[in-house]
């Protein structure tokens, strides 16, 4: 029972993750029909600023409450400017062009980003004061990740049988809280209607003045900084990041993404749920060298018997 | 404000910015301080004058692996930096070039072709991972160039010829090193056995150690597998922590074991981890924290090590890279002098004379360990366990074949 | 409310009876009839959004009727693919224009020109003792096994079957057959183009001719795969009047020239009631009307449902 | 490359030539340059190694455009194919490694052999793709790309934990049998198959279905049974560059068969504009033969040392760089979906018109 329990509750910690991840897959795909292979790597990236940021802060500092409020505000930031240079100067000029074609520069960004980031290669500038600024590549090796969020336990059920840390709380209500204001976001303001408009026919949207630049740009910059959310509280879940973190993470929560339906917002929490307790169950229950082989096999199945996945739909073509 | 001003700098400039005082080493190789004996360095011009004898090196410098092949890497350079302060070979300088496989096997197996036939190097050294080094090895064998493997563990990597020897033991002995420890030292009875599926090492410990503490008496009471660039290992240690064992085996690497010790600790498993040579590095402490204290493992050598040369070793890797040298750094410094000391042996830079030398490698007083190389080509070499206490490897004690 | 059948000595192409179309709730078709022999030329008309599309696409097998059935050469062919009635002889045009934009214009008639070679390969001998051998070894011979397995290794079958029955290897070794068949086919082809006036822009890519080419071009298209009945959707849509007239002409034509039977959607009444000789209206999914030209005119349902008050005012006063 | 050009141009310009021997022409032409080849490239190991990956990639891309980009369908596993093909002709060569024909000189034997194993590679290969070329009865765009991915990922599992093929480790000591001489030849009959599709009704058919599905089922064309042959004559062929593959890398590994292996194939196509053959070749090669060209460059401005030993970690992130460069410059792929043939003689007149 207790390990019943246990899974449950990392599995439901991974599928938060997945969840979080895959909302910008689909954000993204919403309004653009655009499958971002770079996405996970944008979240690499702002676990890496979030890291620094920390890092900067120094032990004391960045546990506190302003402290992690300003890892998590340097890295969302940081990335909704990467989301929009990577928008603005590699997918924006091929919007018009097939669709492949952006896809391969969403590869060429991500091979960029997460290769860029294995290089060892940095410098150092002296500043007044015996400090100096060290800028560099982070290199291959993964590195600790800090505890922003010092573990105390939150909850402790039968002798120690299963323990709910105070991080795991947190991390939940952050994630709980992103997934609302997107909600409200996308559901209940002006930007969320212009969105929802693009993603049903931006052509037909710019013709109803709705400047569609624009909120393809905002778009991006939300999902990406909604990535450098869901990495940060992956980094503080399991303690390490590393360059390729991100390909690992973006290909599973693009897989949670389509199982609940790519396009499609609470497809994305629910794919991602299911995606987690269905990888932990394997592993706890059954063979663990046949977790990804399951997964990929629950995908291709939910795809046969809906084939949008769990809640989306396949547009019947007009004829 | 002080710490303000390069936090901001770094985060605008999109890179990942460690932000640190002086006093800690710098992270990146690149902005190290050249040390003493890197001044004259192997790193200034020249590639293949006559004054130069020139060695090639393949490893993942990127990909999974990237973090092994680059502190190999560090470690080959060291050795080759000191070999030209001291005055190089024959008066000549030793250089090494060094291509990228990207943790792939055919990847690793066009590099060496480039190695021989393009940049005619005398001697190949590399691949940690031992799909590499058997398709580099097959390729080496071949073309009749001595290649010296410095970490590879799979007994079949000098099975391909004459010319392929290592300088790290095998799979074998440090799979019965730990069960044997577990066994007699620490008293177990029950272990289970998490191994890396992506990492034919791991499997290859983990099936050894299975057979071997097996055969002793003992219970292996589930066995669980992670691939490597995971980072939850939430689900295996919640069934292993069903069977109730008396220790783990985790033959993985650090990157990953770090983070496994963490989450173990945090589902309350409390028993010992134990694991291979692969978890020898200073990230394991980092990744690990207070999470790893009181787990063993196999290794050549012990930092502690009074030796001045394994002490002189550590200092000038940290000088020169910023941080305490993993076992794979020390490898790729032994292996990297075996050669050198084989190129001033041998009487001329021929495959057939390198070949010799290096087979006649005998207590060769490496920092991981004695070498001796047997007639298979293998190091024979004694491991050392180790326990993690108070964030560093302490000698437990020494165990021969 | 049907007017009498005419009855002619041949067998009908195509009948449709009480054929009914449900979206959900919505009934976009409700109990059509209709029935089609060689030499007819019938029109079907309705104001916007009244079913004619959806009638066609119940027809021709894009949809399939949710009452009723449907008939073509006396099979029934409710929920076949498009492209088998299409076999029996059932082709059509499309209202929004889809023709193989980047193809050439000779290619996209090619196209359809295809159907015919394929039909005389199914006796080649060591074709036929392939797909035997196959059945063998597969033991799909009759005896009914697991049901998915067996759905699966008849697909199998005839799948290799139609690498092999189809001529693939014919195109692979270039026999003196095969070249002797792309050359008919290419003369077709041209044949085709010729009668639609369309020799001139034989290699140019589809997308590039001017709109009324590319509606003479669907038709040539549709040609192509020898029908016995012509379904026509909107052909004149977007015409000037000149070339409506020509049109008009062209489609009585090819009735008389391929022993067609056809029928013709058309919002220009001038047109509909120019050519045809029987006319169906549809309002709201359901037949109001059938009969003579003169007769729907006259109609009262008719004008009040569809002509309305204007055009009774421009053609003053029919009733 | 010759043996790809003269596969292609002769078809075009084979008037001349009796009608009864149009089809063998190619073969009969290919075979000595293929043998002239292989006798050139004897005494240099790099080049045969290079040339043979090269000739892996090239059939590769010309499979996969035959799914993506005549057939218009998006397929992102195709390195599962070629592992399929690569661990079961290797398992085959492997078991017959002590075997050989008593009648037939041994290295005849060893080819015989040698085809053999690339057969039930391609066969098996094939079978896999047909079973995942049926979801497309019920799939569509994204959705079937992820399927395909599905399976190619599956499939790296599968390998991952089968003993009898090595695991995480690999297969290894495969006969090295393949030559360039045969790879070439592989090269060749792709090609030759991807044109005559391309020159038949079948290949009309297929590019009907890319240009619109529905337009295609309505003028009887059995989209179905088309997509689901396109991807069984693809994922042949996968199998047979897998196959080759395994026979002249001295071990195959599950690393080698990744997500990122499927990405850097459809990059060739895309880049060679969807739906060209001549494209997807040119391509293949370019990106082949890209980063040994960084390698080189890099080689040859730093000398041994730090700088240069870093150098080659830059390899990959410009790779990924001038990705986004060529893409943006030009997006429709080096040919759209034209062949060199069509557009060369064009930028050759515009050229010349722009310079006089």
């Amino acid at each position: 029972m207790a390990q019943l329990l246990q899974h449950l509750i990392n599995g439901l910690a991974a599928g938060t993750i997945y969840a979080l991840v895959a909302l910008g897959y689909t954000m993204v795909y919403g309004v653009l029909k655009l499958i971002n292979f770079a996405h996970g790597d944008v979240m690499m990236v702002g676990v890496y600023m979030g890291y620094a940021t920390a890092i900067g802060l120094g032990r004391q500092a960045q546990s506190s409450l302003w402290g992690v409020a300003l890892i998590f505000a340097a890295a969302m930031l940081g990335c909704a400017l990467l989301g929009f240079f990577i928008e603005r100067f590699a997918y924006r000029p091929l919007r018009e062009k097939p669709r492949l074609t952006a896809l391969i520069t969403a590869i060429g960004i991500s091979f960029a980003l997460s290769y860029g980031f294995q290089l060892d290669l940095g410098f150092k500038l002296p500043l007044p004061g015996g400090y100096e600024l060290s800028l560099a590549l982070p290199g291959a090796s993964p590195r600790a990740f800090p505890e922003i969020i010092r573990p105390t336990e939150w909850l402790i059920i039968g002798d120690r049988d299963v323990v709910i840390w105070n991080w795991q709380v947190i991390s939940f209500l952050i994630a709980l809280g992103l997934m609302l204001v997107l909600q409200y976001l996308v559901y209940r303001t002006r930007f969320g209607r212009a969105m929802r408009a693009v993603s049903w026919d931006h052509r037909v949207a710019a013709l109803m003045g709705i400047p569609t630049d624009r909120v393809i740009a905002l778009t991006f910059m939300l999902s990406s900084a909604l990535a450098a959310g869901a990495g940060l509280l992956y980094a503080i879940k399991d303690t390490s990041v590393s360059p390729l973190m991100g390909l690992y993470v973006g290909l599973k929560a693009f897989v949670a993404a389509v199982i609940g339906g790519i396009g499609n917002v609470p497809g994305a929490v629910v794919g991602g749920l299911v995606l987690g307790l269905v990888e932990e169950f394997v592993v706890g229950y059954a063979a663990s060298t046949w977790r990804d082989a399951v997964a990929f096999g629950f995908l291709i199945l939910v795809l046969l018997v809906k084939p949008g996945g769990l809640f989306g739909r396949v547009a019947a073509e007009k004829v | 404000m002080r710490r303000l001003v390069p936090m901001l700098l770094a985060a605008l400039a999109a890179l990942a910015a460690g932000c640190e005082k002086k006093t800690q080493p710098a992270p990146s190789g690149e902005s190290g301080a050249p040390t003493a004996t890197a001044g004259q360095s192997a790193g200034s011009a020249a590639p293949e004058g006559s004054d130069t004898i020139l060695l090639g090196e393949v490893g993942a410098l990127t990909g999974g692996q990237a973090t092994f092949g680059i502190s190999t890497r560090n470690g080959v350079e060291l050795a080759l930096k000191e070999a030209n302060a001291a005055g190089g070979v024959k008066g000549k300088k030793v250089a090494v070039r060094v291509y990228d496989d990207q943790s792939k096997p055919e990847e690793a197996a066009l590099a060496v072709t480039r190695l021989i036939t393009q940049d005619k190097v005398v001697l190949i050294l590399g691949e940690v991972a031992s799909s590499s080094s058997l398709a580099m090895a097959e390729k080496a064998q071949a073309a009749n160039v001595p290649m010296i493997t410095p970490s590879s563990t799979n007994p079949a990597v000098t099975e391909k010829g004459e010319n392929i020897f290592r300088v790290c033991f095998i799979d074998p002995f440090q799979g019965f090193v730990m069960a044997k420890f577990a066994h007699d030292n620490l008293k177990m009875n029950k272990v289970a056995v998490l191994q890396d599926n992506k990492s034919a090492y791991s499997i290859g410990l983990a099936d050894v150690f299975t057979r071997k503490f097996t055969e002793m008496g003992g219970k292996i009471t589930g066995t669980e597998s992670y691939s490597q660039g995971d980072t939850d290992y939430r689900a295996q240690l919640t069934a292993i922590k069903k069977t109730q064992p008396d220790g783990i085996y985790v033959p993985g690497y650090y990157s990953e074991v770090g983070v496994i010790a963490r989450q173990a600790r945090e589902l309350g498993l409390k028993v010992p981890l134990m694991g291979g040579d692969g978890w020898d590095s200073e990230k394991l402490y980092e990744l690990g924290s207070s999470a790893i204290e009181g787990s063993y493992f196999s290794n050549h050598y012990s930092p502690d090590n009074p030796d001045p040369r394994v002490q002189k070793f550590i200092a000038d890797y940290k000088a020169a890279y910023g941080g305490v040298p993993d076992a794979l750094a020390a490898l790729g410094y032994d292996a990297a002098r075996v050669a050198v000391e084989a190129l001033k042996r041998a009487p001329d830079t021929s495959s057939a004379s390198l070949r010799e030398a290096i087979a006649q490698t005998k207590d060769f007083p490496g920092v991981a360990g004695t070498v001796s190389l047997d007639e298979k080509r293998n190091a024979v070499k004694s491991a050392v366990v180790l326990k993690v206490a108070d964030g560093k490897a302490t000698y437990v004690t020494t165990i021969s074949p | 409310m049907s007017a009498p059948v005419q009855v002619t000595p041949e067998a009908p192409m195509l009948e449709a009876a009480g054929v009914s179309i449900q979206f959900g709730g919505l009934k976009a078709l409700t109990d059509f009839n209709l029935t089609i022999r060689q030499g007819d030329l019938q029109g079907l008309i309705g104001p916007n959004g009244a079913g004619k599309s959806t009638a066609f696409n119940a027809l021709t097998g894009v949809y399939r009727p949710t009452r009723g059935d449907v008939r073509v050469a006396g099979q029934r062919v409710n929920g076949w693919m498009p492209h088998r009635i299409n076999h029996l002889g059932l082709a059509r045009t499309f209202q929004n224009i889809r023709l193989f934009r980047a193809l050439s214009v000779l290619d996209n008639v090619k196209v359809a020109c295809r159907a015919e070679t394929l039909s005389h390969q199914e006796h080649w001998l060591p074709a036929s003792l392939f797909i035997a051998a196959l059945r063998g070894v597969g033991g799909v011979g009759g005896e009914k096994g697991a049901r998915g397995g067996q759905r699966l290794g008849e697909q199998l079958i005839e799948q290799a079957g139609a690498l092999v029955l189809q001529g693939w290897w014919r195109s692979l070794f270039l026999t003196p057959g095969f070249q002797a068949e792309e050359q008919r086919i290419t003369e077709r082809a041209d044949a085709l183009l010729e009668v639609m006036g369309l020799s001139h822009r034989r290699n140019e890519e589809a997308r590039n001719l001017p709109y009324g080419e590319q509606r003479r071009l669907e038709i040539a298209r549709a040609l192509g795969t020898q029908p016995k009945v012509l379904l026509l959707d909107e052909p004149a849509a977007g015409m000037n009047t000149r070339e409506k007239a020509d049109l008009m002409v062209l489609i009585r034509k090819l009735r008389d020239q391929f022993s067609l039977g056809v029928l013709v959607i058309e919002h220009d009444m001038k047109l509909v009631m120019g050519i045809c000789e029987r006319i169906t209206v549809l309002d709201h999914g359901e037949m109001i009307a059938r009969g003579a030209p003169d007769e729907v005119r006259n109609d009262r349902k008719v004008i009040e449902a569809y002509l309305g008050d204007s055009y009774l005012e421009s053609h003053g006063g029919a009733a | 490359m010759t043996t790809a050009r003269s596969a292609t141009t002769v078809p075009e310009a084979g008037a001349v030539v009796p009608a009864g021997l149009k089809g063998l022409l190619p073969v009969l032409l290919a075979l000595p340059v293929l043998g002239l080849l292989e006798w050139l490239l004897r005494a240099s190991p790099f080049a045969t190694y290079l040339l043979s990956v090269m000739g892996v990639n090239i059939i590769l891309a010309v499979s996969l455009n035959i799914v993506n980009g005549m057939t218009g369908q998006f397929s992102i596993g195709h390195a599962g194919f070629m592992a399929v093909g690569a661990y079961l002709a290797g398992f085959v060569s492997l078991m017959l490694k002590g075997v050989a024909i008593s009648f037939l000189p041994e290295a005849l034997s060893d080819q015989v052999f040698f085809l053999l194993a690339l057969l039930v590679g391609g066969l098996s290969a094939a079978l896999c793709g047909f079973l995942v070329g049926l979801p497309s009865l019920r799939l569509r765009g994204d959705y079937l790309a992820i399927v395909t991915l599905g399976f190619g990922e599956i499939i790296r599992v599968v390998v991952q934990n089968t003993d009898a093929f090595g695991r995480a480790l690999g297969l290894s000591g495969i006969p090295q049998t393949s030559g360039v001489g045969m790879v070439y030849f592989g090269v060749f009959l792709v090609v030759l198959v991807a044109r005559r599709i391309a020159g038949s009704s079948h290949g009309r058919s297929l590019w009907a279905i890319r240009e619109d599905e529905v337009a295609a089922e309505a003028m009887g064309v059995d989209t179905t049974g088309y997509k689901v042959r396109s991807f069984v004559i693809s994922s042949f062929f996968a199998g047979i560059a897998g196959g080759l593959f395994a026979h002249f890398v001295p071990i195959i590994n599950p690393g080698s068969f990744t997500f990122v292996k499927s990405m850097e194939i459809v990059v060739m196509v895309v880049l060679g504009g969807l739906g060209s053959t001549t494209g997807a070749i040119l391509a293949a090669i370019f990106l082949t033969l890209l980063p040994e060209g960084l390698r080189s460059l890099f080689t040859s401005l730093g000398a041994e040392g730090s700088l240069a030993q870093k150098v080659d970690q830059i390899r990959m992130p410009v790779y990924g760089l001038l990705l986004v460069a060529l893409m943006l410059s030009r997006p429709q792929g080096l040919f759209g979906t034209k062949e060199i043939w069509d557009v060369l003689p064009k930028w050759w007149a515009r050229r010349k018109k722009g310079t006089s």
